[in-house]
């Protein structure tokens, strides 16, 4: 993993957060949740700072982050696609949409595109079973979702200009 | 006291309330196996996160198998310890943990010390029906410590060594599920952590996933150079403790032995750190005197309390921790460094021998001593003061390698100069030892008077923390110890905010002291073994003539040929160090 | 908002409330309710069917009979505007013609309280839309 | 104040929200406000009507009218014709999945018919936003008579009498288990509500806090008054904004408005509830593990005892019950206990929510008294199997369930025959499969999702669950022998025996299950190497009919590895080396001259 330089606004940042909670190392997991929605993710030398404030060993500030899903420590694409794998859409093929989305943009759940416009991530219910199979990107839900409809959603993004569509 | 009756394997017995089963059961002679629990009775060291699920039982009335390490005999119990339903689930929660374990047991470090493998043989283990994919991580060496997670099973010992007893907090257990395994953060090497070598997690490590950088072979290929001239030194708690390795009973003295088998391994003087060690006390004793007299007579800017500074790991845990306060820890180099230093000059110097074809070799209860040894300020133009810190377990493995009958060898005595010693040196080989030697010397230099007693047992013990006031001749001496670095933090914490009532702290890193090191014979959670290791320590300094370390007469010799006097320039120069902000 | 200091202070603010979220209730027990439907086609609503309409809801509810109102298209009855189909518990359904304010005080009064049929009703012809 | 003669409530839940029913109400505002009927006509955004398959869901009132996968575009229509003249528009209509016919009035559709709705009583009723729609529906109103008229041990009494069992998934008597946190002699307790629903699949606490947030937090406070504590914590996931906020806002306004904060009522009892967020772990939904996570750790479980009522969240004691079970709270002290105890059977009494999805007609939220009949729920509330399918079975409790299969379509659901049929109740997940799904397939799908969430901590879940889930892919890909399934029972049995917490306790259940109902279809995966159902694509083995196939290309230029060959309007080939079993061939042709083996 590259070493990453943090400016002095992001380190205040990081610092004010932790304050807000009176660098209490009980909550941490409220902290990495701001931080993390603050900056996108949480790299290792943003866990340094919280640990440093929080006065807890990095070690478990780490420990915490690999064991929460919603925490990564990559930076998500410009578009974050995330397919529902709850069970509900599992049967409604939900896993032949994610093998279709890994094969049109190469990547592994986990990963982002070289370009870094999209980043592949599986998520669990989201509550709309109702259209299942479901895929998000960003905050945009897809629903009744088929392998053959992965191109055009994906196609959307990649002109740069996400049209508004219909998303049932 | 309320009092529990229950039955195991149909056999009453009756326990206080809030005894586990695991040892209810042992009170009637049913072991049952663990693998995952330690306990260090009497020193408030446990580990019982229920995880491994060997211990399991039956439990009459309950819907599935009860760890018996972690269930609290209740009134009435009926536990079966060994029915169908038990050994076939502990055998295949073993098996379980075998296919993801890489079975390199005939090479492996820890063969023959493993209690994993020894829990295979226990139950009988012939094959592994479940077979898959295996953890794959990274091995990671550091100066001191080799990390083989591959072989890690999740006991999360070395978790709570790390964090809760030593508060040092390197290792923690990351990723989940399958990939769970207990590492530093970003999984980085330790060498890039705040680790400070103190071998707690190796001491207490079931398996072969951490162990300590082997130099046996160097010391070996050291023996066999005609050109190279090579001494050995022996640390005051490999004496108390090398006899296990060879099945003697814990607490068995081997210091004679000892020196016998390194002659016949071929080392060229056998020398003792105790007469380092005695060295020590000279110049840790007169820094002691000296800040203590400077703030008696009103210095505000003096620093109190002095902290001992022999112990390696603490040396690093308050270069990363308490870097502002390194300036209270005393300067005088470890035992292991002055005797290095020592050798390299005075002694290299006596014998005529170049100290680059001088090769010291120490033998060390501790793995952070691997470390120290490694430390640049302690090298002269490249060429390390001591060449090779090899632990006890390392010995043994020499003497093997050596086809020598340990068990038969003669007492023999330590070489001169760097090989006498006294009773104060053998002592700080357990909590509180150093400390006690420091007193028995800045007592009479102090007050000009002989000590009216020479055990002090007011300092002796195992608890964590101890305190006692020594009254030199009027004047009350405040006296801290600390043993375990979690225990250190907390004085450390009492001095920086200024409410610390000690003059002088002795610190060790490790449970008990170096009887207790990283490096010694596995105590297998067995917190008696330690016991056995102190009392066998002080009955060595009991035993010697000599008990105060300035009556030691090659110390004097020292003194008078070549160093001049305790904190002298040259002194300075050859056995006092500094320390550096590693935050 | 001043803070609820007490359970009667409670139980007043529950009654004042109450009344928004009624209609909602109507709808589920509405079979067990009285119902009147106004047709509110434009013809409807030319001869006065809005005021009619809510005539009904707030004499009905100052009467505290509690009742579901609501609006319906054109019953085909463009003569006899504004019309009103009345559904008493239990009961087919009744259609009014020429549902002023007077004559809708005489069905709330007559109809529905006493449950006695009042003149002006039109012989129902039709099929409502809901089954 | 201005009555409203009409009101117009869309659905604000998660699935209808993510088909645009915020912009449906936005047009409908606008519409009226053309019309000028925004005094007359109230529009609210509600909770979840359960009815998701069908979203998003306009419902009007007092006419009840029911409309159904209304779009932003549909809302001037509705406006126009229903309520301006009175028509309702017929095409929106919900339509009897036999009959074909639309039905105006919600009352008379199957789906709601057998449904009795304590729970999520006001969910898709009042607008969750507003602290006075909840009160004008008894709100509040448990907490002022347990505060004025019942010591803490009555209502406690009470609890025990309704026979009110834990909805999250053991079943844990609610009573008792507040009793034990009342008896727990400390300076400070915790009440907390555990919104951390995981099971993929279940999303009715989650309605809950969308659609009724109000409901938890009395419940919750009622908890606080009976065990003694002042403080309530809701630990929630992070992934369900939508709740979260709702919670936020009820909170502020029951602090407001003098129901949460000190003094409750002028009864001199202090109570106050902040909410703490999950972070995606399924374990964390067992109590233990879910307190250290509240305490910012890993959430791994620790042994019980100590139970969480004894020593919990940081070492004091703690009640923790689910959304839902709070959510029944306020109406059995409103309606009594007695009325509560009358519903259900014997030893499960109330109603369950359960989330009904898969292969089903009517996808939803559904609440049932505890003994309808599977048959019931799926027949009659669910509309069927979908297409016209075959039911093949139901997985309930998803992770830590299993499947019931046709011969349990007429046992009464609750609690104990779940259990006794190999299931769990779990937190309320029912899914449908119909006879294109393979059962190993489901097994292998819950396990992958329990070795995804397992915390690591224990050897048997942690690396038992990892060698089940390779035995059954070994299976699924035509690897497996017939000794790999008494290996797969064995293993199951021990981990069920020695895990530490809930989840490796039940994670071998979908397999056992399985296992039970559906052996020979394992056998067939690993004598015969067939999958019936045609799922393991493994086992599949696509060819092309000579004789059928016309050399349109279709499958050759569809074909994403090139593995079809063959000459234009001759017949074509498939090279079984190339082809990984994606099936697009089979969909794309024309002529039905793919096969599948």
């Amino acid at each position: 993993m590259p070493k990453i330089k943090l400016s002095e606004k992001t380190i205040g940042l990081i610092k004010d957060v932790c304050a807000d909670f009176g660098n209490q190392g009980s909550e941490l997991i409220n902290v990495l949740h701001q931080v993390q929605g603050k900056l996108g993710y949480l790299p290792a030398e943003v866990q340094e700072v919280i640990a440093k404030e929080l006065n807890i060993s990095v070690a478990k500030v780490y420990g915490v982050v690999t064991f929460y899903s919603f925490f990564t420590m990559i930076p998500m694409g410009e578009f974050p696609i995330s397919i529902c794998m709850g069970t509900a859409c599992y049967v409604r093929g939900s896993e032949q949409v994610l093998a279709e989305f890994k094969r049109q943009l190469s990547i592994e759940v986990g990963q982002s595109t070289a370009d870094n416009k999209f980043s592949l991530n599986c998520l669990r219910c989201v509550g709309a079973c109702g259209l299942a199979p479901v895929v998000m990107v960003g905050e945009k839900v897809y629903g009744r979702v088929s392998p053959q409809m992965v191109k055009n959603i994906i196609a959307e993004y990649k002109e740069g200009c996400a049209t508004e569509s219909k998303s049932a | 006291m309320e009092m529990i009756n229950l039955t195991i394997d149909q056999k009453p017995v009756v326990v206080r309330k809030g005894t586990t089963v695991l040892k209810a059961a042992s009170s009637i002679g049913i072991d049952i196996p663990t693998l995952c629990y330690m306990k260090l009775d009497d020193m408030n060291i446990e580990n019982k996160p229920g995880g491994c699920r060997v211990c399991v039982v039956e439990v009459k009335g309950r819907r599935n198998l009860a760890p018996a390490c972690c269930t609290e005999a209740t009134e009435g119990m009926e536990i079966s310890t060994h029915t169908i339903r038990v050994v076939n689930a502990r055998r295949t929660v073993v098996e379980l943990i075998l296919s993801d374990h890489p079975a390199d047991c005939l090479i492996c470090a820890k063969s023959g010390n493993c209690e994993l493998q020894d829990m295979a043989h226990h139950l009988g283990i012939r094959q592994i029906h479940y077979q898959g994919e295996q953890s794959m991580y990274r091995e990671d060496t550091s100066p001191a410590i080799i990390r083989e997670i591959n072989k890690c099973i999740m006991c999360r010992r070395c978790e709570t060594m790390c964090n809760d007893v030593q508060t040092v907090g390197v290792l923690s257990a990351v990723n989940r599920g399958f990939q769970a395994v207990v590492a530093p953060a970003f999984e980085m090497n330790l060498d890039h952590s705040v680790c400070t070598y103190c071998g707690q997690c190796v001491a207490v490590c079931p398996t072969g996933a951490l162990t300590e950088v082997d130099e046996t072979g160097a010391v070996i290929r050291a023996l066999s150079d005609p050109t190279k001239t090579v001494i050995v030194q022996t640390a005051p708690a490999v004496r108390a403790a090398l006899g296990e390795e060879f099945g003697m009973p814990a607490g068995t003295l081997v210091t004679g032995k000892m020196v016998a088998a390194l002659r016949r391994l071929g080392f060229d003087h056998v020398f003792d750190t105790d007469f380092a060690a005695d060295l020590t006390i000279m110049e840790e004793g007169t820094e002691l005197l000296t800040r203590l007299s400077a703030y008696m007579a009103g210095d505000q800017n003096v620093k109190l309390p002095i902290l001992t500074s022999c112990c390696p790991a603490w040396v690093k845990f308050f270069e990363h921790q308490f870097p502002e306060m390194k300036d209270i820890p005393s300067t005088a180099r470890s035992p292991q460094q002055m005797f290095g230093s020592i050798a390299k000059t005075y002694f290299a110097d006596k014998i005529g021998v170049k100290r680059e074809n001088l090769v010291v070799v120490s033998i060390m209860p501790c793995l952070a001593k691997k470390y120290e040894s490694s430390r640049p300020e302690f090298s002269v133009n490249g060429n390390p003061d001591v060449d090779f810190a090899l632990t006890t377990r390392e010995l043994a493995h020499l003497i093997n390698l050596g086809n020598i009958d340990f068990k038969s060898l003669p007492n023999e005595e330590f070489d001169q100069p760097l090989g006498e010693s006294t009773g104060a040196a053998v002592i700080f080989g357990t909590t509180g030892g150093v400390i006690e030697a420091a007193v028995r010397t800045a007592y009479e230099i102090f007050t000009g008077k002989p000590l009216p007693r020479i055990d002090f047992e007011e300092l002796r013990g195992m608890d964590g923390l101890r305190k006692a006031t020594i009254d030199f001749n009027g004047t009350p001496i405040n006296i801290g110890i600390a043993h375990g670095l979690g225990n250190a933090r907390k004085l450390l914490e009492d001095i920086q905010a200024g409410n610390s009532e000690f003059h002088a702290i002795e610190i060790m890193s490790c449970p008990g002291g170096c009887i207790g090191g990283g490096g010694q014979p596995y105590h297998h959670g067995d917190a008696e073994i330690l016991k056995k290791r102190q009392r066998a320590i002080y009955s060595e300094d009991k035993n010697k003539t000599l008990r105060k370390s300035h009556e030691n007469p090659y110390i004097t010799k020292l003194y008078d040929e070549f160093l001049g006097a305790p904190m002298s320039e040259k002194a300075h120069h050859l056995l006092h160090t500094k320390y550096f902000d590693r935050s | 908002m001043n803070k609820i200091k007490s359970l009667a202070d409670l139980k007043k603010l529950q009654s004042d409330v109450q009344s928004k979220i009624k209609l909602r209730e109507k709808g589920d027990h509405s079979e067990n309710l009285v119902q009147i439907k106004v047709s509110m086609a434009t013809c409807g609503i030319a001869s006065g069917a809005k005021e009619t309409m809510t005539y009904f809801i707030e004499e009905l509810d100052h009467q505290g009979i509690d009742a579901v109102i609501t609006q319906t298209g054109c019953m085909g009855y463009c003569y006899a505007e504004p019309t009103i189909e009345l559904t008493m518990p239990g009961q087919p359904p009744v259609v009014y013609g020429f549902v002023t304010k007077a004559k809708a005080l005489e069905i709330i009064e007559k109809h529905i309280k006493l449950n006695e049929m009042v003149d002006g009703i039109i012989p129902v012809t039709y099929n409502s839309i809901e089954n | 104040m201005a009555e409203y003669n009409m009101h117009i409530l869309v659905c604000g839940g998660t699935g209808c929200k993510a088909s645009q029913s915020e912009l449906i109400k936005t047009n409908f505002k606008t519409r009226l406000n053309e019309f000028g009927l925004t005094d007359e006509i109230q529009v609210v955004l509600t909770g979840c009507f359960g009815f998701c398959e069908k979203g998003p869901i306009v419902k009007i009132l007092p006419d009840n009218t029911f409309y159904t996968q209304v779009t932003p575009e549909d809302v001037s229509e509705i406006v126009e014709e229903h309520i301006i003249k009175g028509r309702k528009v017929e095409r929106l209509l919900y339509k009897d999945p036999e009959t074909k016919a639309a039905i105006g009035d919600a009352k008379g559709m199957d789906f709601y018919k057998k449904q009795i709705r304590i729970a999520l009583r006001n969910c898709g009723f009042i607008n969750p936003e507003n602290i006075e729609e909840y009160i004008g529906r008894d709100g509040y109103a448990a907490l002022g008579t347990c505060l004025s008229e019942k010591t803490p041990d009555e209502v406690i009494q009470m609890i025990k009498d309704s026979g009110l069992r834990g909805r999250g998934g053991g079943g844990f008597p609610t009573g008792l288990k507040w009793d034990l946190t009342r008896k727990s002699e400390s300076d400070q307790k915790y009440v907390v509500c555990n919104a951390d629903e995981g099971d993929p699949g279940a999303f009715m606490d989650r309605s809950i806090l969308e659609g009724d947030p109000h409901s938890v937090l009395e419940a919750m406070a009622i908890c606080g008054y009976c065990i003694g504590a002042d403080k309530g914590l809701v630990y929630i996931r992070a992934e369900y904004p939508l709740a979260i906020e709702r919670l936020k806002i009820a909170i502020n306004q029951a602090r407001e408005y003098g129901l949460l904060g000190n003094d409750i009522l002028g009864a001199g009892f202090n109570f106050d509830v902040e909410i703490r967020y999950g972070a995606g772990a399924f374990v964390c939904g067992e109590e233990t593990a879910l307190i250290h996570s509240m305490e910012g750790k890993r959430g791994e479980p620790t042994v019980k005892p100590p139970f969480p009522a004894e020593k919990g969240y940081n070492g004091k004691p703690t009640n923790v019950n689910n959304v839902e079970t709070f959510a029944n709270i306020p109406v059995i002290i409103n309606k009594g206990a007695e009325w509560f105890a009358s519903i259900g059977t014997a030893n499960s009494k109330g109603t369950k929510v359960f989330a009904l999805a898969g292969k089903i007609n009517n996808v939803g939220l559904i609440e049932v008294p505890m003994g309808i009949t599977l048959r019931e729920i799926i027949y009659d509330i669910g509309g069927g199997i979908k297409d016209g399918r075959e039911f093949k079975a139901v997985q309930t409790g998803g992770p830590s369930g299993g499947c019931l299969t046709k011969s349990f379509l007429d046992t009464p659901i609750d609690y104990d025959n779940l259990v006794a049929a190999g299931s769990m109740m779990g937190s309320g997940g029912m899914i449908v499969l119909d006879d294109t799904d393979c059962m190993v397939a489901i097994a292998k799908f819950y396990l992958e999702f329990t070795l995804d969430e397992s915390c690591g901590k224990c050897a048997p879940c942690r690396i038992g669950n990892k060698r089940l889930h390779e035995i059954l892919e070994k299976i699924t890909v035509g690897d497996g022998k017939i000794e790999d399934l008494d290996r797969l029972r064995m293993l199951s049995t021990v981990i069920k025996d020695t895990s530490l917490c809930g989840l490796g306790q039940t994670s071998p259940n979908p397999v056992l299950s399985t296992l039970d109902h559906f052996y020979d279809e394992y056998l067939a995966h690993v004598t015969s190497h067939k999958c019936v159902a045609g799922q393991c694509k493994a086992l599949m083995h696509y060819s092309i009919d000579a004789e059928r196939c016309t050399g349109c290309t279709l499958c050759f230029r569809n074909c994403p590895v090139g593995a079809i060959s063959g000459e234009r309007r001759a017949p074509h080939y498939i090279d079984q080396s190339l082809c990984i079993k994606c099936g697009v061939c089979f969909e794309k042709c024309k002529f039905d001259a793919v096969l599948i083996a």
